[in-house]
């Protein structure tokens, strides 16, 4: 955990266009949560702080918020983070198994992070949207349908491959 | 309600009084001799099966307790041994007699919460009516021991703090209650 | 030695009397308890010894005579401390005039079993009755205590209505045996009717007899006519009383039981008389007799005397035991209107009767 | 009935995305149109004609919506564009915005035009990434392009769009709980009234529209107000976008004229069930409208009056169809999971009631249930109902009460055996 | 100004007003949790549900504005029926731990529940557990678990104290009322939050466990902590022997509705400063014999007292006696001292004030600098000259006797100067250096255990009433200038009701009702 939070100066001008886009600063609390987990990966209690302080508000607002809205993190998460869908259609489409295909693939449960940090994944009752690919998931917000089993091994594949070339 | 008493009308030879005097004395009689057959043959060993009398001897016999009697009481513990009590004064509000008196104290564990860090019953004061075991939320209270006789030369003696309640805090086994038991 | 034979009448009958009350409170005890299915009074123990709680005479005296004395702070001391003592003296001197023997002839002496052989025997024990009720009414007054005070109240109404109904009712006897003397009624009652039957006052006087009874128990303030005590009410005129205060009055209590089975054995019950026993022995209607030394004669008479007595004192006990108490009014008017008149009316009977009989 | 291609014109066509080709074919025209030739009150006027209903879910007419604001006020006005679709089922705003964003701007700027507002946002949820990058982009360009800005088409008229992310929460796609998030708060509903056309977002008024509705307005303008009512049926204007998912062969957004018979939807353009087997039961509306039984479904109509005659919805458009094999008290369990996951935790009954009733449900999942559960689950259905701020406690209950009730057999089945009836029935059938 | 029916009932009220509002002023009680007439509406208990006609659905009462014919009912089966639904919602992870919780007693969820709930629990699940009992401040704990999300206390953080220590996270049954981490609970009106819970999710930590609510009983006051005179209640140990509260006898301090002073509310220094009228009380007169204060009965004491004032004033006249007064005195106090001193005596040097207090903190809401709650009324009297003046010729030997009362004069510059007073007379409640270094100490009463009244910044003449005796051997004040003044040879009333009704004209009860104030322009002038 950091010491201190604050937004890198490219962030900083990022906030201050944000900002020109309200008629209060408070309205700017959620575009800057996200600058602050797209910077941190997480948002900690010092960030909580520097948040507050920037839109003048008390910070127990921002914890408010934070815990508020399920794509808000306190905690750390993987390098890649995967969402799996199980509202109805996908769940009738055999969400189920994407779920076992993952636990068994990367060895954690939903909600953990794999022991390399690489990845994290969570079960989310709500709806990811993308019904049409029931069952699907969403891998670092892009999302993956039609799963079934062999697809959802290929994918964690396609995506190790992916890193290794970009190196 | 009212209640309507009959009366019995009494006939002529009743209301002469000496016949029905006469008849009463008879039965008492009959009951003397009777008796006192009964005890002279125990005197020299006989009739064992029979007795002159229905009472019991008090300290060398005694009664058995009937289940539901309420004697001395006791405070019961929890699996770990601290008592049950969370001191809710639930007992205390209710005692008609105001023989109960606690002073609750803040227990470590949170889910426990508070406690009795004092726990006296002047029995003194008490009239065994019994409501502290009917309003005690946590069972932490009853008055099954079974033991009737409680005395001391002080009245302070009479004030039993938590140690001494919580002294019989297991449940008496059934075929003890009619067992000697003192203070 | 005249006087040595009067000072052994004196203790012999005194001792007696005390005796018999003394062992009267155990009885009370037991009796009832065998009655009413219970063991009774046997804790008191001397080396472990019981005896059927006949210790408990003696736990008992020693427990009066060590407890505190109390006086009420508001109360008359004087006559406080007096008042038991007037009870127990007239109810104790009443039996001066009661013969427990006949008079007999031993070693040249001329003994008399009576302490002091009055020829208005009779009248002398009811004043000295009288004279008793004093003792309550002062204890229940010098308590300055209002339920003693109405203790005391109600023990003189009590005895003096039932006091008339005795007085008219012995009078029956009295015309029967033509004497006031209650030597002269004891002889009188071995003599015999018809040649076979003892001519004793029950059988002449039946409903006198009753009466008798009935008011010398009401005499006594016990159940059934404890009202003056009534322990679930009032207490009594001894609720102050502790200590051998009340001890004397709950002795006068027990020798006024021994007096009116006395008196009941005196005046109906042949008193000393044991059927066809006279001074040389038995000699019986039917032929036959049997010659006995005149100390056995007395020794039966006395014998038989105090039996009666003592069967008198069980039955007392029994009724004590048995009946419960009456109400005030009740017993008022028990008192005044039943009993007052059939003692009236068994006195115009009795001289009806002896008016034809002695034509 | 025909799918009809007037939102879903440029569906799947790459190049739609961008501003110039998009000019090239018709872009913007009937905003130009608006702007240059219409008063305001006339586009309103047009619109309420078109019996445009707003199809976020809850079908009020749109132009009546716009006439509540305020006209004489010196505050500012906010456009909110709903784009919060969160609503299990429910695809088809992704559609627009993915790959016709201009054409939503363009239905912002006429409804702006009609309303006199300067400054809209519009609110996408934060799930949607890829969308939220086109629709950044769209905005880029047309802010680039003279579109909308200080000089909207070049005309005397200021109009600002700002892309508002949301952040994971379902009750953000409530009006008042999106103006609340908008403002930087937690998304929890607002009183009412004062209804959001007269105190919004920052105090102001604001017309809050959804997606596909500010999408239809292009086409309106163009075509005119009885164009537009005569594609569909009876108060009903017009077409609106089908998410059709669930068990069926051919899951997808369809446009189609409001009246069309669900078995057409279902069997024509959803390519039927999956493999062959039966229908069961439909959702018709998104998770939070009642469940329609076969025969119920075989009968609907798609448009708002014929299912409120069902007692259910027509809400957002999202039709999930449920085959023989799924188990409706594990769907049901799915659903319940889902509303008490996303409750917002403000009003009594459906902080604690959507809990509870996920909690029995999950209970009677796992073979813990007592018939005494299920006359519990209808009461509570009952106690949830139309008790609290906003719809969402009243949307866990309908599929709930309808759940309970249309398919007792399977809930005292699943309760008596522990065991799923329909299982069971598969695991006979393959035994046989 | 609409009028609407409400159970029957009609009723015009102010426009604006809500329907709870206007139930309220015809006497019904509609059952609420979230509504607090001092905070903004939240509308989230739903337990105030009505059944209007023309409205479809049960509305909240809370925050439905009520209109010209409305009719509303708050008892039909609808209403009933979703109230007891309410309650059992509440109820569902409610732990039922009344018998620790120190809100039984005056808990809504009790009472509301013995009203309208009373039926068999459905609810077979285990009970959510949230944190239990923790402190989140110097004055209050929280527990979650009996928390029902009513958010007073978040608002009141908000609102009111605006200070922002409390918030709701996470959503939905999960969420929680918390503290945020790094903060803790200790804003100056931080105890109110404690007021407005409903239930028994925050509580007290002074009094926590010392005393069921059901033994306490109340009597209307008037805080001493500063010069606001905001309304209180005191609440004592009534019916229970005072050594099983700790000895304590003044067990809380609630503040007490008063529109124009304090509202609903009370800052912690006054709600918890309560301690003086229990600890370190002066219990008995006290006399300096050679070198040591010893225990002394009241009349010797009081006897002393008078024959060195008699002796100093037949010696030196009006100018050998030195009184010093003080604001924490009741107006009748005040008056007596002012009879027996300046009118009766015509001494010279009478004081009032101490010119070296520290003034306390102060803000915008509640708090006043000034910490006697009679400054105003010391001003009306007609006192004036400070302490200063007094002291000094006390300690150049000018003045013999100097009576002192209440003030702690023993420090810094007021210290040097006491110590070369020839005979000091100290009449106070607690021990203090003064108290100790007087020659005769005679033991005054707290507003606990008097009658009388104060005067507020604002000039409002507020009733307090006694609740308790006094404490030991303690006399009330008007008492003891009485009885001094009886040995002074002169005669003064002794209760403040006497001395009130001389003053203002009218019995202490009827002063503006429960004792409440007197607006300034309407109070009668002394």
């Amino acid at each position: 955990m950091s010491a201190s939070f604050e937004f890198t100066p490219e962030n900083k001008k990022r906030f201050e266009e944000i900002l020109r886009r309200y008629p209060t600063k408070r309205a700017a609390m959620l575009p800057s949560l996200h600058l602050t987990q797209e910077q941190e990966g997480y948002i900690s209690p010092e960030a909580e702080q520097y948040i507050a302080d920037l839109l003048e508000v008390p910070v127990v607002d921002v914890r408010e918020v934070v815990s508020f809205y399920t794509m808000f993190t306190r905690n750390p998460l993987g390098k890649h983070h995967i969402r799996v869908c199980e509202s109805l259609s996908c769940w009738v489409r055999g969400s189920d198994e994407v779920k076992e295909t993952l636990e068994k693939e990367l060895g954690v449960e939903s909600g953990g992070i794999t022991e390399d940090g690489e990845y994290s994944w969570e079960v989310i009752p709500d709806c990811l949207g993308a019904c049409e690919l029931a069952p699907m998931l969403q891998l670092d917000g892009y999302f993956e349908g039609n799963l079934t089993r062999e697809k959802v091994v290929e994918l964690l594949k396609k995506q190790a491959a992916s890193k290794t070339s970009g190196k | 309600m009212a209640i309507k008493v009959e009366e019995k009308q009494l006939t002529l030879l009743e209301r002469l009084y000496v016949l029905e005097v006469v008849r009463g004395i008879a039965l008492t009689t009959g009951h003397f001799f009777r008796n006192m057959a009964v005890h002279i043959a125990r005197l020299f060993g006989l009739a064992k099966d029979k007795k002159g009398s229905t009472t019991f001897q008090y300290p060398e016999e005694r009664r058995p307790l009937a289940p539901r009697l309420r004697t001395l009481h006791r405070l019961t513990r929890r699996e770990d041994g601290a008592p049950r009590c969370v001191a809710c004064m639930m007992c205390e509000t209710v005692c008609p007699a105001h023989c109960i008196s606690i002073v609750a104290g803040e227990h470590p564990n949170p889910l426990i919460e508070k406690y009795p860090t004092r726990f006296d019953i002047d029995l003194g004061l008490c009239v065994f009516c019994g409501y502290c075991v009917e309003a005690c939320p946590e069972d932490a209270i009853r008055m099954d021991t079974g033991v009737l006789e409680f005395t001391s030369f002080s009245r302070e003696g009479m004030v039993y703090d938590l140690n001494k309640l919580l002294a019989r805090s297991e449940t008496p086994k059934p075929n003890e209650e009619s067992k000697v038991k003192t203070a | 030695m005249e006087y040595a034979i009067d000072v052994g009448k004196v203790l012999f009958w005194f001792s007696s009397i005390m005796g018999l009350a003394s062992i009267l409170t155990w009885m009370e005890r037991k009796q009832s308890a065998v009655m009413q299915d219970r063991i009774g009074a046997n804790r008191a123990d001397i080396f472990g010894f019981r005896i059927l709680g006949l210790f408990h005479i003696i736990a008992d005296s020693i427990k009066m005579f060590t407890k505190q004395d109390f006086v009420p702070a508001q109360g008359n001391r004087i006559l406080h401390t007096v008042a038991p003592m007037i009870a127990l003296f007239f109810a104790l001197v009443g039996f001066a005039a009661v013969p427990f023997g006949g008079t007999y002839e031993i070693a040249g002496y001329t003994v008399s079993l009576q302490v002091l052989d009055l020829n208005v025997g009779l009248l002398f024990v009811f004043a000295m009755m009288s004279m008793g009720i004093y003792g309550f009414v002062l204890g229940g007054w010098a308590s300055a205590n209002n339920y003693a005070l109405l203790g005391g109240l109600r023990a003189s109404g009590q005895m003096i209505s039932y006091e008339i109904t005795m007085g008219a009712t012995v009078i029956g006897t009295i015309m029967v045996y033509g004497t006031l003397s209650l030597q002269q009624m004891n002889i009188a009652q071995g003599e015999l009717l018809f040649g076979w039957i003892p001519a004793w006052g029950i059988l002449l006087q039946p409903l006198g007899c009753i009466l008798f009874v009935t008011a010398a128990l009401a005499e006594t303030k016990r159940v059934p006519f404890d009202v003056p005590e009534g322990e679930s009410e009032i207490i009594g005129y001894f609720v102050e009383y502790s200590g051998m205060r009340f001890g004397m009055f709950f002795l006068t209590d027990f020798i006024e039981t021994v007096l009116a089975a006395v008196l009941t054995t005196t005046l109906f019950f042949g008193g000393w008389q044991v059927p066809y026993l006279y001074a040389g022995g038995f000699e019986f209607p039917w032929g036959g007799s049997f010659e006995l030394p005149v100390v056995a004669v007395m020794l039966l008479q006395v014998g038989a005397f105090m039996a009666k007595v003592f069967t008198l004192c069980f039955i007392f006990l029994l009724i004590r035991w048995t009946l419960p108490r009456f109400r005030w009014d009740q017993l008022m008017r028990l008192g005044w209107t039943i009993m007052l008149p059939l003692s009236i009316l068994n006195i115009v009977v009795t001289g009806v009767v002896l008016l034809i009989v002695g034509n | 009935m025909p799918i009809v291609k007037n939102i879903s014109e440029f569906f799947g066509n790459e190049n739609a995305r961008s501003l110039k080709w998009r000019l090239e074919h018709g872009g913007y025209e009937s905003a130009r149109k608006a702007l240059r030739e219409m008063k305001p009150d006339e586009v309103t006027e047009t619109v309420i004609n078109s019996n445009l209903r707003g199809l976020g879910g809850a079908g009020f007419p749109t132009g009546r919506k716009w006439s509540f604001v305020p006209k004489g006020t010196d505050k500012p006005k906010y456009l909110a564009v709903n784009c919060d679709e969160a609503e299990p089922g429910t695809f088809k705003d992704k559609y627009i915005v993915e790959w016709d964003p201009h054409r939503l701007l363009e239905g912002i700027i006429i409804c702006s035009y009609a309303v006199g507002i300067h400054t809209a946002y519009i609110y996408i949820r934060g799930e949607y990434v890829r969308p939220f990058e086109r629709l950044e982009q769209a905005v880029k360009e047309a802010y680039a392009g003279g579109i909308i800005g200080e000089k909207v088409l070049g005309e005397d008229y200021k109009l600002d769009v700002f892309i508002h992310r949301g952040a994971g929460a379902y009750i953000c796609g409530e009006e008042t709980g999106l103006l609340e998030s908008l403002e930087g708060k937690k998304g929890w509903p607002r009183l009412k009234p004062p209804f959001p056309a007269l105190v919004g977002a920052f105090g102001c008024p604001t017309v809050i529209n959804n997606v596909e509705t500010l999408s239809h307005l292009p086409g309106i303008i163009k075509n005119g107000a009885q164009w537009f009512s005569d594609l569909g049926c009876e108060r009903n204007g017009g077409s609106r976008l089908f998410a059709l998912s669930g068990c069926v062969n051919k899951p997808g957004v369809y446009e189609l004229p409001m009246g069309t018979p669900m078995k057409e939807l279902i069997y024509e353009h959803g390519g039927g069930i999956l493999e062959g087997r039966k229908l069961k039961a439909v959702v018709p509306g998104g998770t939070s409208s009642a469940v329609l039984t076969a025969e119920e479904a075989e009968m609907a109509t798609l448009d708002f009056d014929c299912l409120a005659k069902l007692k259910s919805m027509a809400g957002s458009g999202a039709v999930i169809v449920l085959d023989e094999d799924v188990c409706m008290v594990k769907a049901l369990h799915n659903i319940e999971h889902f509303f008490s996951h996303e409750s917002c935790g403000q009003c009594t009954p459906c902080r604690e009631g959507t809990a509870w009733v996920f909690r029995i449900l999950t209970r009677i999942v796992e073979g813990g249930g007592t018939m005494a559960d299920i006359a519990t689950l209808k009461n509570l259905g009952q106690n949830m109902g139309g008790t609290s701020i906003c719809a969402l406690c009243e949307g866990a209950a309908m599929p709930l009460r309808s759940f309970v009730s249309k398919f007792e057999d399977e809930f005292e089945y699943y309760v008596k055996h522990k065991r799923s009836l329909v299982e069971d029935r598969k695991r006979n059938a393959v035994a046989v | 100004m609409p009028t609407l029916t409400i159970d029957g009932q009609e009723v015009t009220v102010d426009a604006g007003t809500t329907v709870i509002q206007a139930a309220e002023q015809i006497g019904i009680n509609i059952p609420r949790y979230c509504y607090h007439p001092g905070l903004s509406l939240a509308g989230r208990c739903r337990m105030c549900l009505v059944e209007i006609e023309t409205f479809p659905n049960l509305q909240i009462a809370c925050y439905t504005r009520a209109q010209d014919e409305m009719v509303v009912s708050t008892t039909s089966e609808r209403v009933l029926s979703a109230r007891q639904s309410m309650l059992e919602f509440l109820l569902s992870n409610h732990p039922l731990d009344c018998p620790v919780c120190d809100q039984s007693g005056e808990c809504d969820l009790q009472n509301f529940y013995m009203d309208h709930g009373q039926y068999q629990s459905r609810f077979l699940e285990n009970k959510v557990k949230k944190k239990k009992a923790f402190p989140i401040g110097p004055h209050v704990i929280l527990d979650q678990e009996r928390c029902i999300l009513c958010t007073r206390c978040v608002r009141f953080t908000e609102e009111v104290s605006k200070s922002n220590e409390l918030g709701v996270f996470n959503r939905g049954s999960r969420s929680v009322i918390d503290l945020y981490p790094t903060k803790s609970l200790d804003n100056p009106y931080s105890g109110n939050v404690i007021d407005i819970c409903p239930v028994g999710a925050l509580t007290e930590r002074e009094f926590r466990f010392k005393c069921r609510v059901w033994y306490l009983a109340s009597q209307e006051s008037i805080c001493t902590g500063c010069s606001r005179g905001c309304n209180i209640s005191l609440d004592y140990n009534g019916s229970r022997r005072a050594y099983k509260a700790g000895g304590r006898r003044v067990m809380r301090i609630k503040p007490r509705y008063n529109p124009d002073i304090n509202k609903w509310w009370i800052c912690d220094e006054g709600r918890f400063g309560y301690g003086f009228i229990d600890t370190d009380r002066i219990e008995t007169p006290m006399q300096r014999t050679t070198s040591d204060l010893e225990p002394s009965d009241w009349d010797p004491a009081l006897a002393r007292v008078a024959e060195t004032v008699k002796a100093a004033y037949s010696e030196k006249g009006a100018n050998g006696v030195g009184v010093i007064v003080s604001p924490q005195l009741s107006n009748e106090e005040l008056l007596a001292c002012r009879e027996l001193f300046v009118e009766k005596m015509k001494l010279t040097n009478v004081a009032a004030l101490n010119p070296w207090e520290e003034p306390g903190e102060a803000d915008d809401f509640l708090r006043n600098a000034d910490r006697n709650p009679n400054t105003k009324g010391v001003e009306d009297l007609g006192y004036s000259g400070d302490a200063k003046a007094v002291l000094e010729k006390a300690a150049e030997g000018e003045i013999e006797v100097l009576i002192i009362f209440r003030h702690n004069l023993a420090d810094g510059e007021a210290g040097k100067l006491l110590e070369k007073a020839k005979f000091v007379v100290y009449v106070g409640t607690n021990w203090n250096a003064t108290a100790e270094r007087a020659h005769v100490v005679l033991p005054g009463a707290t507003h606990a255990e008097k009658d009388g009244t104060f005067t507020n910044f604002e000039g409002r003449v507020q009733r307090f009433k006694q609740a308790l005796l006094p404490i030991g051997d303690s006399r009330n004040d008007s008492q003891i200038i009485s009885e001094m003044a009886a040995k002074l040879g002169y005669s003064l009333p002794a209760s403040a009701d006497e001395i009130f009704e001389a003053w203002k004209g009218i019995s202490l009860d009827e002063l503006s009702g429960s004792g409440s104030s007197v607006d300034p322009d309407t109070a009668v002038q002394a």
